[in-house]
């Protein structure tokens, strides 16, 4: 099957056709016509059928849209607040005001580097302890001013080391879950690529969730899924289909809102396109979400979260185990000895 | 004897077997000691002072007063949302979990009083897919808080725990999130929140839920953190000094409030409750 | 011409006095400089890019609406509570400060606009005893703080201080309390408070009122503290590094939101401003 | 006229004497009664008249009773808990519950060292900026549970450095000021022995303020003020005169509420008489405090603090100045140049 650099190649050769055409008053159009059709045809039935793992890929492709890019398309005026005013601003995660649809609003989001000098300065897009402090206190800024909270979720998950957990990521990241639970404003949350454990959640606690078509979110990399659970890195498909990261199957589960869709072949395909999908959902949910009364609004969020789960009655609907096959304590507990945060090398 | 006043939740107690050897070796200092010696010693090497895990029992036992625990755990155990299969099924690793265990799932959640102080306990057993935090869990650590709430008393954490379980995916993550907001409400109720971290408490849990106590108090020899050492030289390949996670580490950066031998838990327990008398 | 509308406050302003030279010398690159481009240049070195001290009106004048400024300062001064004396007496001293500068003390509050958004401003002036707060400068910024709540609309303070003043002993540093208490006040009325950090901004006033601001802005070049050099070196004698207290320090540890050159600094509140027109 | 030294002498002599008088049978009782008498009337002397500098060194005296000390004589059961769940722990400033006459309060406390290690473990008792965020979480922690917050002030002043101002020390200030203007719970602060600057009074912001008789509470050190504003070191003593500092001055001039007596020769010279004095009325405070509605608790509070201050009509009192003299701006800058917190070398 054709994969997407081939088909970027029938692309170039048809531009290439195209100047010619210009060019030499030959006259191509109907054979440049129906190669056109061919690609969109092509591009369609590659992308209408993408593996899990394919969309990792897609949520991680270094052109795909950064917060920067959501910031100059989307919003107006981005002013940006640096600083968890304790020790340090994380680049990796940007807060500020902006204007959305002509109304002010707290921007939270992620932010990862694509050249090596930006990646170092934003550790990857690794949100460190001091950029959770900084979200939380951007959060109630927001909060005392009645602006909405918009997150825009892009990590491979929070930073780990040692600078990390001398700064308290892990209590970093439960003080932000607890400030977002009880921030008296709306909230909503997009998922634009990966959403990287709990150092994504840290800022996707909100009233409404969205992701992108081609964006996942996981309680761990596929990578590190297998490389626990298989005990094989290189069964990171097999893991990413398990995980049910991608967009489509979140909403299937009813744990996230929306999915909006991309252009054909991914959002980095078509970045205006992208928001123009993206924009109106945003601002239709904060209208709704404007139109609730406060504690209308706390009592929802709290009855999402606390309804989140899924179990059942004990013995209910399977046979109780009769097997005598004892497994080692130990293995069993590796398998979870993981942290929720394992961003892939 | 079993501490639980109502057992059925327990199908087997693998502990309740019968002991095939008096003995047993220490795997910290080698040493051949004697179980019985071992679990008079808060389950401690009389030896060389290796804490070894407790099970559930064990460490309900050691904290609260005499056939004062009963047992309100919700009467749930795990789905399987994603049908999870790796090189086992996620269905098979529950099954061997609870028979190994005799729990339904990683926690246990009841009543109990300590010293005459009523409290609601939870507790989790590592020794269940690594005492991970999935939707049951979420749901019991809820649980337990609402009923703290109803009862106007103390909550009390016991963390074992690994972080998210895996096989849950996206419905694991989300119970740092759930638990965060219960959490909440019993700030709002002015009911106090203990957090114990034992050995280990990393990833989703402590990035949630057992960091938000009122009082945080590590057992000693807790492993304490988000991310753990193998996570870390895989993402960023750097060198991790000898005390990385450990109490005394979580403790010289303020990440929590104390560190306790094992065999004075209770006693901490009692005296900190002391304080609270008036509140509920 | 003075941009005070009301000039009862205004007893003798020595900058108004004749230029007996229209060069004057630039004390960081040594360059004899026109003294009409130094002010046309926001008062900042054509030549080296040194940035001179402003005066109360050079400041008002540089941030807001042409003519917009209404002084609503209280009509007080100080007062000498603890008749203090050192190798001069304060009220001497406060003589002497309101001679230079033709202020009662070392700030002045008013409304006025920004871009036609309208603002209480409260500007510092480092002239009268080094920008210091005693309970005339506590007092107007709380002034300031109350009329902002009053108009609903914006609080901005540009701060220029050493410090707390010294000859009102422990009434000056309560003031640290008494803003605090007020800013209180503005949050919960759902005011912004932009605080801007000027060179230099440091002790009492830094560790008090301009800290709070829900947005810090720092002047480029600000100085940006808490504890000046000779005391770090009279107390601890630590070796400092070259960056300690510039702008770029407190940026780099999280401790303001930007720095923003001065020439700048109209357009920079004027864009922020923006986002809080449907708050007021 | 005779100082303290004299008079310790003096009663190590007596103690002798009373040895002598048991050991041989030697009657010297009459003796002894009349030395103990003068001896009593010697210190009365010397202590009734004490100037302020001398109390600026009782103040500091080392052997004065430190937080750790009210902690084990007027308070039950201290439960110490640790760190600013942010970065650390600072033993310079103690926070934790505590009963007191029976009753639950939280504890903020700064604490002295007084050997060589202690200094260095407590930074001389110079609160870091994980001290003041660690009391912000206490007194947070209070309101939770409406436990009053009492706090003991004894520090030369903030730490100083590199290290506090990389972590914000300022704001920290400044956070713990607002934090305790909106504390929903009754707040008592004493002032138990050296109040020095910024660095105590953001712990200060209280209900009600107490000194003990000795103790200091100052805008700056004398030995600060004297470099500064005498540019002469030596004139610490006047300095400590003019800024007012003592106990007796502040009440007088309205800034404290009450002024906790001391035994004879200062608190050092008898710990349990010094708890005796002061037990009741933090007690007494406190059931006052506790009477109140929590809003009317908060609104006198506010008033408290807006009212401080001394200020006077413009022109009213004072002529004019007349004076030609033209004084260096920056000369007098430079007086204001200081830190609120400078402690002594
Ligand atoms: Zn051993
Ligand atoms: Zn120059």
């Amino acid at each position: 099957m054709s994969d997407e650099r081939t088909l970027d190649l029938l692309e170039t050769k048809i531009e290439e056709l195209k100047q010619l055409n210009a060019m030499d008053g030959i006259d191509l159009s109907g054979e440049i016509t129906k190669l056109e059709k061919k690609l969109v045809e092509l591009r369609r039935k590659l992308y209408s059928n993408l593996s899990d793992w394919e969309r990792v890929k897609i949520a991680r492709n270094p052109k795909r849209p950064y917060a920067l890019d959501y910031i100059k398309l989307m919003f107006d005026g981005f002013y940006e607040i640096h600083g968890d005013r304790m020790i340090g601003d994380d680049r990796a995660l940007l807060t500020g005001l902006a204007q959305l649809d002509g109304r002010t609003v707290m921007l939270v989001a992620q932010q990862k580097g694509r050249t090596t000098e930006e990646n170092k300065e934003r550790y990857f897009g690794m949100t460190r302890p001091q950029g959770y402090r900084k979200a939380v206190r951007a959060m109630k800024l927001a909060e005392r001013f009645s602006f909405p909270v918009v997150t825009l979720i892009d990590t491979p998950g929070a930073y780990p080391g040692v600078e990390s957990e001398a700064s308290n990521i892990g209590g970093a990241i439960a003080e932000s879950l607890l400030a977002m639970s009880q921030l008296r404003t709306p909230i909503v949350s997009v998922v634009i690529g990966e959403g990287g454990s709990g150092g994504a959640l840290a800022i996707g606690l909100a009233d409404r969730v969205l992701m992108l078509e081609n964006a996942v979110y996981s309680v761990i990399t596929p990578e590190g899924a297998a490389a626990i659970l298989w005990k094989e890195k290189d069964r990171s498909q097999e893991a990413a289909a398990a995980l049910q990261l991608t967009a489509e199957h979140l909403l299937q589960l009813g744990l996230i809102d929306g999915v909006i869709p991309e252009p054909l072949g991914g959002a980095h395909k078509d970045f205006a396109m992208t928001v123009a999908a993206l924009k109106p959902s945003v601002v239709g949910l904060l209208d709704e979400l404007r139109s609730l009364g406060i504690d209308e609004l706390l009592d929802a969020r709290f009855r999402r979260y606390r309804a989140v789960g899924s179990f059942r009655e004990l013995g209910t609907s399977h046979e109780a185990s009769s097997s005598d096959e004892k497994v080692s304590s130990e293995n069993e507990a590796d398998a979870a000895i993981i942290s929720n945060d394992s961003p892939d090398a | 004897m079993s501490i639980f006043k109502d057992k059925q939740y327990l199908r087997v107690n693998v502990d309740k077997a019968p002991d095939d050897s008096l003995w047993m070796k220490c795997k910290a200092c080698g040493e051949l000691v004697f179980k019985r010696r071992v679990r008079e010693n808060s389950n401690i090497c009389p030896s060389c002072g290796e804490y070894f895990f407790l099970t559930v029992e064990e460490r309900i036992e050691m904290l609260v007063d005499a056939d004062s625990f009963d047992n309100i755990s919700k009467s749930i155990e795990a789905d399987d949302p994603l049908h999870f299969v790796d090189r086992t099924s996620y269905q098979d690793r529950i099954e061997k979990a609870q028979g190994l265990t005799g729990l339904p799932d990683a926690i246990v959640v009841g009543r109990a009083t300590i010293t005459q102080s009523p409290v609601v306990l939870a507790v989790m057993d590592f020794r269940f897919i690594g005492g991970s935090m999935g939707s049951v869990m979420g749901e019991q650590i809820c649980h337990g808080m609402e009923t703290a709430i109803e009862d106007r008393c103390p909550f009390i954490l016991v963390s074992s725990s690994g972080g998210a379980r895996l096989q849950e995916g996206l419905f694991s993550l989300l119970q740092m999130a759930k638990t965060a907001a219960v959490r909440a409400k019993l700030a709002e109720a002015g009911l106090p929140f203990i957090s114990i971290m034992t050995y280990p408490t990393s990833g989703g849990v402590q990035a949630s839920i057992a960091s938000l106590g009122d009082i945080i108090i590590a057992e000693r020899g807790a492993m304490i953190g988000f991310a753990g050492r193998r996570v870390i030289q895989f993402t960023i390949a750097q060198e991790l000094p000898a005390d990385y996670q450990t109490d005394a580490f979580a403790f010289e950066h303020g990440a929590i409030d104390r560190v306790v031998q094992r065999a004075n838990m209770r006693e901490e327990l009692s005296s900190l409750l002391g304080f609270f008398v008036e509140v509920a």
